[in-house]
């Protein structure tokens, strides 16, 4: 196996198809190989190329990618399109662009993006090489931060700091009769943060406008923690807590009998978060 | 050296992230709680400040880098064998040369659903994207009006900080790329692309 | 300035705990994996450079400090107020008279027991242990052969660069505190303390 830098440098004479980041890729190199202009290609020579370059493949048992066979059906097509005497065409054909051009096209555009890829490349390179510090505790006598991960304990305290503030809103008489389930405030919660995004903790309460809204939204945080999708941490205790949605693309995976089985808590009411209030 | 290099210095020696300028001038004016500061400093002269900062450095392993929009220390590039040592790092892994063009054109033409990202580089993007969202590099910024409301992508601030940028203008060729028109992606479903894979079988056979 | 004292401040400056002179020794002489180091350093030459970076440091708004048995540089401790305001601390509280009697205690007589804590303090300090474990400063270092087996505590890494102290023995008095006899606790369940109460009542009776 040749390795994928030297390619780079686009001297690599014997290069394996896995070596393409698709067929694009391939489709540039051989017209640097073959010598050609890309704005005068020809296409039965690329065409030839291009399907000796997957017979060879085929060879060594290697699958192809599906993207390379169905640009192989494009060149295909293109090239015996070319071979047509022009009165044979047919109509709407002749009226459009020479479809050549729209491969063209692409590969100049997808050429200037490789070549940005390359740049970018050189950068991580260099920049890879430099290391940062790792947060210091403050060199001050009293002042003192463990690492790590969020206690309940911590969490709960906070929790309850959000909940006064609440309720000074609510006394405050901006305050607004609505019912919410954990389910949903879950579905808010994966909203409100895309993956690996972090927030400070009290943020995910600001919308929050009564009591019943954040309970059910703080035990719709529990439930995530608890699967794992959010985390909580801080620097150091009596740090602001944290919480970061794990880094994970796909927005589903949520087991949906979360939102079943919790009950319904009333925006506001008496009694309505007994296992909290114990805490 | 003016009096508040040396807090300058601490400053950028104990932050965690890259420090804007206009925040470091804010901090330095207006002093710690309950103490004095300088308010009478201006950008421009922190500025100066930061490239005497970076001079200083330079013979001393130490270099004084302008990423995702502020200023971080960091240690000098030929000495990172020594630190990922002391760290017993093995070097973040480098990305692939696919992750790469993904990443290009995710940084020049933001935010942009996969297959505006397929339909130039030509092959399935869902491995690369799903790197990149890992490791924190992109993120999904939104979701589009066209149909089917695909999910768009964006670059983060760690992305700056991946590759030494200053801003997204220092991309190279920054200019041209934004501009170029793109190839409009094939709709999977949608029955031309269907037509034109039969087309395109037909005549050879 | 020695031809490695770029590496020693990269080094330090990268590490992210203490560093022990020994340790910067090995890694000057060994190098970077695949490189070459500076095999004929000795540990005196090092701690030469050591002071020499200090004094260097000391008019930077950086110190070099000696803690937890190694060195580390750290932002100079009169710009605390600036470094906090930086990160957004709210200054975590001193500990409160009684935490640091009960860490006193642990720090001179480690590895001790509730019982034992509880027997010089004559209160209950359950409330500042869990206080102490949960800043991190003291652990439980193991468990005492002493009927009932119970948990023993002692001070950790951190206690040291708490009240920056290179180690254990520079704690102040320390000889005189460590062989100060501390008195027995009570064994409330234990028949042997109930008879030495007894004693104790009787003659007074």
């Amino acid at each position: 196996m040749i390795p994928m830098l030297e390619l780079r440098g686009g001297e690599a004479l014997r290069v394996e198809l896995s070596a393409f980041t698709g067929p694009l890729d391939l489709l540039l190199h051989l017209i640097k190989e073959q010598e050609m202009d890309i704005y005068d290609i020809r296409l039965e020579k690329l065409t030839e190329q291009y399907l000796s370059r997957l017979d060879k493949m085929r060879e060594e048992n290697l699958s192809v990618a599906g993207e390379f066979l169905v640009m192989a059906a494009t060149l295909v097509y293109l090239k015996s399109r070319s071979l047509l005497p022009v009165q044979d065409r047919l109509p709407e054909d002749v009226e459009d662009e020479d479809p050549k051009w729209e491969l063209i096209r692409q590969l100049i555009e997808y050429r200037k993006f490789k070549e940005a890829a390359g740049q970018l490349g050189d950068r991580e390179a260099l920049h890879s090489r430099i290391f940062g510090r790792t947060p210091e505790r403050v060199v001050a006598p009293a002042a003192l931060q463990g690492p790590g991960q969020v206690s309940m304990f911590d969490l709960v305290w906070a929790f309850q700091k959000i909940l006064r503030n609440v309720e000074d809103r609510a006394r405050a008489g901006r305050f607004q009769d609505e019912e919410f389930t954990v389910g949903q405030k879950i579905e808010f919660l994966l909203n409100r943060m895309t993956p690996g995004e972090e927030v400070l903790f009290e943020d995910l309460f600001r919308t929050a406008s009564s009591r019943g809204e954040v309970v059910v939204t703080f035990l719709a945080l529990l439930e995530l923690i608890r699967l794992q999708q959010l985390a909580a941490w801080q620097e150091g205790p009596l740090m602001p807590i944290r919480i970061r949605r794990a880094p994970e693309p796909v927005l589903e995976n949520i087991p949906l009998s979360v939102s079943e089985g919790v009950p319904q808590i009333p925006g506001e009411g008496a009694g309505q978060s007994p296992d909290l209030s114990a805490v | 050296m003016r009096e508040w290099a040396r807090v300058l210095e601490a400053l950028l020696f104990a932050a965690s992230e890259p420090m804007e300028p206009s925040r470091l001038t804010t901090l330095l004016r207006d002093g710690p709680d309950g103490g004095q500061g300088w308010p009478e400093i201006k950008e421009e002269e922190l500025r100066e400040e930061l490239a005497q900062l970076s001079e200083r450095l330079a013979p001393r392993g130490l270099i004084l880098r302008e990423v995702a929009g502020g200023f971080r220390i960091g240690t000098a590039p030929d000495l990172s064998g020594w630190v990922a040592k002391l760290k017993g790092v093995v070097r973040p892994p480098r990305l692939s040369p696919p992750s790469l063009e993904t990443m290009a054109v995710i940084a020049y033409r933001q935010p942009i659903s996969r297959a505006e990202i397929e339909a130039v580089r030509g092959v399935d993007c869902s491995g690369t994207l799903d790197t990149l969202v890992e490791r924190g590099i992109i993120r999904i910024s939104g979701r589009s009006e066209a149909p089917g409301r695909p999910i768009l992508y964006g670059t983060t601030p760690l992305f700056l900080e991946h590759f030494g940028l200053r801003d997204l203008d220092e991309l190279p060729n920054s200019e041209e790329l934004r501009r170029v028109k793109l190839p409009v992606p094939a709709d999977p479903a949608g029955p031309q692309q269907k037509e034109l894979l039969h087309e395109a079988v037909e005549p050879a056979s």
